[in-house]
């Protein structure tokens, strides 16, 4: 009975109960005009970084800022739970999906308070909306609140986009260069900033880079896979930037550091497996007829 | 000796408090397994945001089920032969119902929930509702962790249904039955979309916000409803209307001469 | 002596809408071991009676009761009848409607798992009772998928797998083919001679059911005399052919089985039958040329030639799935066929216009809410004259004109909805079981309605299983098997020539002799 | 009939498989989950309508899997949120594989006799409608005819009541012959027992378990944070291959090797 319609019914009904209804989704696009800035805050537990971001919008959000950072900047960062959330700044923390596996260390959001205060962020950062002359910042560490987590140091934005000059071009981050060499002394925000604030960032920066960002030493290099970006480490450079610091960071390439034995594995399972479903639903017709 | 007999009702008056307290809890816990992506921030903090792609799903998918077998629970011993009878035969017509499907969102299925809860009370809808949504889900093999949120909320479509004021005429009745058709039609719609609406994490201003506040997720979905639903549900809110509009009258006074047959007195449960 | 199965003492009952009795001070005892039928014409009271035994009324459907009935010592007022499940099992008239579960089995064991019996008991009543219905076959099948006669077999052994001493059936008979009714009353008498159990059944044909009973519950009116079959018989004048041919020649016990019936004719001298009814006079109404009818795989009609004159009355006989539903669908224009041609008036066939049909569920017909407004409905779709009260009366329906349909009895609806087909003035009329669930009353007012409808040169076919009907009805027979027609012919011949479709009058006589009425004459 | 295992072994494998697809979007474990619903679903298949169920569900899951990942291209194309809408709709198509083979192996009356006891009565109601849906349509279809059988072409406007109460009016009639026929055998009397329970044989409960341990190292490697689950989407980066979790899903490819005894 009803055979065509039954199964039309079926499929409609379990595609429409899993997807909802079409839905669609979106970013801002991007548009090059230049003019709003936003500075970022980055407090990876061993060092602070500012920086000064140049908004490809009016109006942009907290993720888009930082990969605006990485762009005009150099800032590794990486994104979990689909792109929504921060797992990975500046080289620490979660390198999968999962931005909060290493919890109760996670990357807390503040936005600044036009005071030179933060104030703990209640929305997330794909939601928030940046504009120019706002400050915004991101401390790894533990807390669940704005009373206990790390807070980021004090930071307006004049201190970190001294003197504005339009001309600053994204360009030269997009070199396909990998830069495993970390800097020894590096200089963050040297040109222009004023020595108080940002200067604190400087002196713990080379042991950092070598604990966190070397695959080996990593817990999950260890098992021959290939999470961990390429890059070994995201060091500052030295490269003369007029708005800030500039990071150099190794673009993601496909390639992997270990032998992708488990995906072998898999691969020889899932053949395995189909064929013999093939072989049985054969066999199983032979049978029938 | 001479009398008169008239067959007991649906459930025994016993226990009254303790059904009404059952049929509150269970409306919350089948509130909450839709709700939570409104609540989850105020009630969890960040350390579920850990896992806000699966944790919360599964915890909520399980209060789905939870809701569904509280619910059911209502009917739990006393519903008696002819409960059984009638909601297996309307769930068969669910069932039939159900097969030549759609126009949008608009399934014929929603007439009978509509009529069978406003004519034999919300217990009964809600009843229906869900055993009907059950057994088409099986019939047309369409068994998964949808399944206990679907039953629920087609049997909150039975229950409202059942709460309507019948009036005086059946002008006034068919009309109230008729714009609840139409407001059950889209809350149906809003309320299924939740249950997917978290798999949609992607930062849009759509998007649900694991991290935002409940207000900005209301926001966000109701912009997300918006744009992708209201058309499709309005199929719904449309049909129910006109099937309730041309339909309404004849069917439930096929259903009442049933219940008068089985000497039936369902409304009061 | 034997203790008494059912008393029904000073039972007088009223349905909660109804003026008038169902019941009317009865009084009723039946032994242990009885084999009862309760027989009279619809709407006399015997499905109430029925009901009242397992409980049903009143507890179910409410109503005035006055009185008491026993059953096996219970008083069924203090009993629900879910708490007389363990003494006393009903099968109503119509079984697939009453199955609960799916496959036969479990259907078997549902109402002792209700009553709680320990699993190991409950696995071997099962097979017991899957033994003594022959159903051992059947045990994983689903129900839906069984003949009529399978179905009622499996409700009989669904009713009494809980272990009750009575059973009550509701017209177990009258869906089924001959064989399947013989095979059910077969199964029924076993129970009552080797098992001992008490048996009250309703049943219109009496010819399936006479001689198997012991016992006769007449009613009429809402009073019941009981008594035995042929007392009883002969009080209301009713009774299977042979006991119409005793009263037309005065035999006296009156017969009630072929045998009774052989052994009152050997004293006397019958000769050859004349001619029979049949005569081919007019022109082609409807036809089939080579016709092939196939549901996906399954071919329902194979290759048939087919057709029915002005003034004639055809039965389509045969097996249940020989195909006699789907020809007369084919010949009514509303299952095309593969292949071959079918032709009404010399076209197409119009459905409605020139050939109508009643289907096996006249239930499907009825829309309206008044009897007189289905006829109405199809006087006015056909433009024809708003005049519903003669085709009601000629079916003897007028007394419900104004009743809702879906309130009266099977056979009483059954009336309506051929009523209704029939204002079409179709020429050519199909009926599909038109006499199930009715009285004798009720299938003579058919049988005169039909031998006027030829009467006035238009055709009709009906497909029926009723031997006796066909008997007196049919100017030609027509026997199907597998979808082909087996044999064509004149009643006297074709039935003439079966052990399974001869009619009780061939039976006592011999090929040739088919209605009482007609051996009477030869005899006077 | 279909297969022999009991139904709840399978209840139980799909909800561990499902279990797994939901806590990650590692295609790796997508894909293999796949392969393996493809064999169980080989192994136990019975032909029939049923087994039709896995291929539309299979259908179901390419059109979700492609509009889920079509979204994107209404908004900013770039790999990594390609990539992202694709896992995501991989791992809802997963769970409709997972549970297109299920549907395809269980008997649906299999499945409403395990409801507990105290909810026999919603679950009998279920089984009912389930039996009884079938002469629903086709008492849809014989109203319909009926009436073009009389010659009346009803208005579409007065179409719909005309099908519609006749078909109602013999449910409701059906379901009074129903009730009575409960009624009489004692549905409702309190006490119940169990006609042939469906037992647990060692294979079903060997499923079971072997599923339920899959559901079980997922998670704690979804909670316990010891595996990447989710692998990197922006920047992308190649998934990771855990061996442990490998091995659990292994473990759900079980039922490919169990006979179901008889068809």
């Amino acid at each position: 009975m009803g055979a065509r319609l039954r199964s039309f019914a079926l499929v409609a009904s379990v595609v429409l109960a899993t997807i909802g209804a079409p839905a669609a989704t979106g970013g801002a696009a991007a548009c090059a005009d230049e003019g709003p800035h936003a500075a970022l805050v980055v407090g990876n537990g061993a060092r602070i970084v500012k920086l000064c971001v140049t908004l490809d919008a009016a109006e942009v959000s907290g993720l888009r800022l930082i990969e605006l950072a990485a762009a005009q900047h150099g800032l590794s960062y990486g994104f979990g739970l689909g792109g929504a959330a921060v797992c990975r700044l500046d080289g620490v923390g979660p390198g999968g999906d999962d931005c909060f596996a290493e919890y109760p260390d996670f990357w807390g959001y503040w936005h600044g308070d036009g005071r030179e205060g933060w104030a703990w962020a209640g929305t997330g950062a794909a939601s928030y909306r940046i504009g120019d002359g706002d400050v915004e910042g991101w401390t790894w560490g533990a807390g669940d609140t704005g009373a206990t987590h790390p807070k980021p140091p004090a930071t307006d934005v004049g201190g970190v986009c001294v003197a504005p000059e339009p001309s600053a071009s994204p360009s030269q981050t997009q070199s396909p260069k990998p830069n495993p060499k970390p800097e020894p002394t590096p200089k963050p925000s040297q040109p222009s900033s004023p020595p108080s604030a940002s200067s604190s960032a400087s002196p713990s920066t080379t042991p950092v880079a070598g604990e966190t960002r070397d695959p080996s030493a990593s817990p999950k290099a260890d098992k021959g896979t290939a999470t961990e970006e390429p890059s070994p480490s995201a060091a500052i450079s030295p490269s003369p930037s007029p708005s800030g610091a500039v990071l150099a960071v190794g673009p993601p390439s496909g390639g992997s550091g270990g032998a992708p034995v488990g995906l072998l594995v898999a691969i020889v399972l899932g053949v395995a497996l189909t064929v013999g479903g093939w072989l049985r639903l054969r066999g199983r017709s032979k049978v029938a007829t | 000796m001479s009398v008169a007999l008239h067959a007991p009702a649906l459930g025994s008056p016993a226990g009254t408090r303790a059904r009404v307290t059952l049929l509150v809890l269970a409306n919350l816990v089948g509130a909450a397994a839709f709700l939570w992506p409104f609540a989850l921030p105020a009630i969890a903090g960040p350390a579920l945001e850990n896992h806000k792609m699966d944790g919360p799903w599964l915890l909520f998918a399980l209060a789905g089920i939870l809701a569904a077998l509280l619910l059911l629970e209502l009917g739990r011993g006393g519903l008696g032969p002819k409960t059984v009878a009638l909601l297996g035969v309307l769930g068969a017509a669910m069932v039939a119902l159900r097969l030549p499907g759609f126009v949008a969102g608009f399934s014929a299925m929603f007439i009978v929930v509509l009529v069978a809860g406003n004519a034999f009370g919300p217990a009964f809808g809600f009843l229906l509702g869900t055993v009907g949504t059950f057994a088409s889900g099986l019939f047309v093999g369409g068994l998964g962790p949808w399944l206990p949120f679907q039953m629920v909320a087609v049997g909150w479509v039975g229950a409202g249904a059942g709460l309507l004021p019948h009036g005086a005429r059946w002008r006034t009745r068919l009309l109230w039955l008729a714009a609840y058709g139409a407001a059950s039609g889209y809350l149906y719609g809003a309320i299924m979309n939740l249950w997917s609406w978290p798999f949609l994490v992607d930062g849009s201003a759509w998007a649900w916000d694991p991290g935002a506040s409940a207000a900005t997720n209301l926001s966000n979905y109701l912009r997300f409803y918006g744009v992708t639903s209201l058309w499709w549900d309005s199929a719904r809110a449309i049909g129910n209307v006109a099937l309730v509009l041309v339909l309404g009258k004849p069917l439930l006074a096929a259903l009442d001469r049933a219940a008068r047959r089985m000497h039936l007195d369902l409304r009061q449960v | 002596m034997t203790p008494t199965a059912i008393r029904a003492e000073g039972l007088s009952f009223t349905y909660p809408a109804s003026a008038r009795p169902a019941l009317d001070h009865v009084d009723v005892a039946l032994p242990e071991g009885s084999f009862a039928l309760a027989l009279g014409p619809t709407g006399a009271g015997k499905s109430t009676l029925l009901r009242a035994v397992n409980g049903l009324v009143p507890h179910f459907t409410g109503g005035t009761f006055t009185g008491r009935v026993h059953v096996a010592g219970r008083d069924t007022l203090a009993s629900a009848p879910r708490m007389l499940a363990d003494v006393v099992a009903f099968v109503p008239q119509d079984p697939i409607s009453s199955f609960v579960l799916d496959r036969v089995e479990d259907e078997l064991a549902y109402g002792m798992e209700n009553l709680g019996v320990d699993p190991g008991h409950m696995r071997r009543r099962v097979e017991e009772m899957l033994d003594l219905l022959d159903l051992v076959a059947l045990r994983n099948r689903s129900v839906r998928t069984l003949s009529g006669g399978e179905r009622q077999r499996v409700a009989i052994a669904a009713a009494m797998a809980a272990g009750p001493r009575i059973l009550v059936l509701d017209e177990p008979t009258s869906q089924l083919d001959p064989q399947g009714a013989e095979h059910v009353m077969a199964a029924l008498q076993r129970l009552v001679h080797d098992h001992g159990m008490t048996v009250l059944l309703a049943e219109h044909r009496l010819e399936r059911v006479a001689g198997w009973v012991d016992v006769a519950l007449g009613f009429d009116e809402g009073r019941v005399q009981v008594g035995a079959p042929a007392d009883v018989i002969r009080s209301l004048a009713v009774g299977p052919p042979v006991a119409r041919l005793g009263r037309l020649v005065g035999w006296s016990p009156v017969p009630l089985t072929v045998r009774d019936a052989r052994n009152a004719a050997q004293s006397h001298a019958i000769g050859l039958p004349a001619a029979g009814n049949g005569h081919r006079t007019g022109d082609i109404v409807g036809a089939l040329r080579g016709v092939t009818v196939a549901y996906g795989d399954a071919v329902a009609l194979r290759d048939v030639d087919f057709g029915v004159r002005e003034g004639e009355i055809v039965a389509l006989m045969g097996r249940n799935g020989a195909g006699k539903s789907t020809l007369l669908r084919a010949l009514a224009g509303v299952h095309a066929p593969a292949s071959g041609e079918v032709r009404v008036l010399g076209r197409a066939p119009r459905p409605g216009v020139d050939v109508a049909l009643c289907p096996q569920e006249p239930e499907s017909v009825l829309f309206t809410d008044s009897v007189e407004n289905e006829v109405r409905a199809t006087l006015e779709a056909r433009g024809l004259p708003d005049a519903a009260a003669p085709w009601l009366e000629r079916l003897g329906v007028v007394e419900f004109a104004s009743r809702h349909p879906r309130d009266l009895s099977a056979g009483q609806r059954l009336l309506v909805a051929t009523a209704a087909i029939a204002a079409t003035e179709a020429p050519l009329l199909l009926l599909d079981e038109p006499t199930r669930g009715l009285d004798p009353d009720a299938k003579q007012r058919l049988v005169r309605f039909l031998r006027a409808h030829a009467a006035d040169g238009r055709g009709a076919v009906i497909a029926t299983h009723d031997v006796e009907l066909a008997a007196s009805v049919a100017t030609r027979v027509v026997m199907l098997a597998g979808g082909e027609v087996i044999a064509d012919g004149d009643p006297a011949v074709v039935l003439g020539d079966s052990h399974v479709f001869a009619p009780q009058m061939t039976r006592v006589f011999g090929a040739g002799w088919l209605t009482p009425e007609q051996v009477a004459e030869a005899m006077a | 009939m279909r297969t022999g295992l009991h139904p709840g072994a399978w209840i139980a494998w799909a909800s561990g498989a499902g279990m797994v697809a939901f806590v990650t979007t590692d295609p790796v474990y997508l894909l293999l989950l796949w392969a393996l619903a493809w064999f169980v679903y080989a192994t136990h298949r019975v032909p029939g309508p049923e087994a039709r169920s896995f291929r539309l569900f299979l259908l179901a899951a390419l059109i979700t899997l492609g509009l889920r990942t079509g979204l994107v291209l209404l908004g900013t194309v770039n790999p990594s949120n390609v990539a992202f809408a694709f896992l995501e709709g991989l791992r809802l198509a997963t769970i409709l594989v997972v549970f297109g083979t299920f549907n395809a192996v269980t008997d649906p009356f299999g499945v409403v006799r395990l409801a507990p006891r105290r909810f026999h009565e919603p679950a009998l109601a279920a089984a009912l409608a389930l039996s009884i849906a079938p002469r629903t349509v086709a008492s849809v279809a014989n109203v319909r005819e009926a009436q073009r059988l009389r010659g009346i072409h009803v208005s579409p406007l007065r179409s719909l009541p005309a099908l519609a109460v006749p078909v109602l009016e013999a449910g409701m009639e059906q379901a009074v012959t129903l009730a009575e026929s409960m009624d009489a055998r004692g549905h409702g009397r309190g006490r119940r027992s169990r006609y042939r329970a469906q037992s647990w044989s060692r294979p079903a409960a060997a499923i079971a378990a072997s599923a339920l341990t899959a559901a079980v190292v997922f998670l704690s490697a979804s909670f316990g944070g010891w595996a990447v689950l989710h692998p990197p989407t922006s920047p992308l980066a190649w998934p990771e291959t855990e061996p442990i979790l490998l091995g659990a899903i292994a473990l759900l490819a079980l039922p490919g090797f169990v006979r179901g005894g008889q068809g």
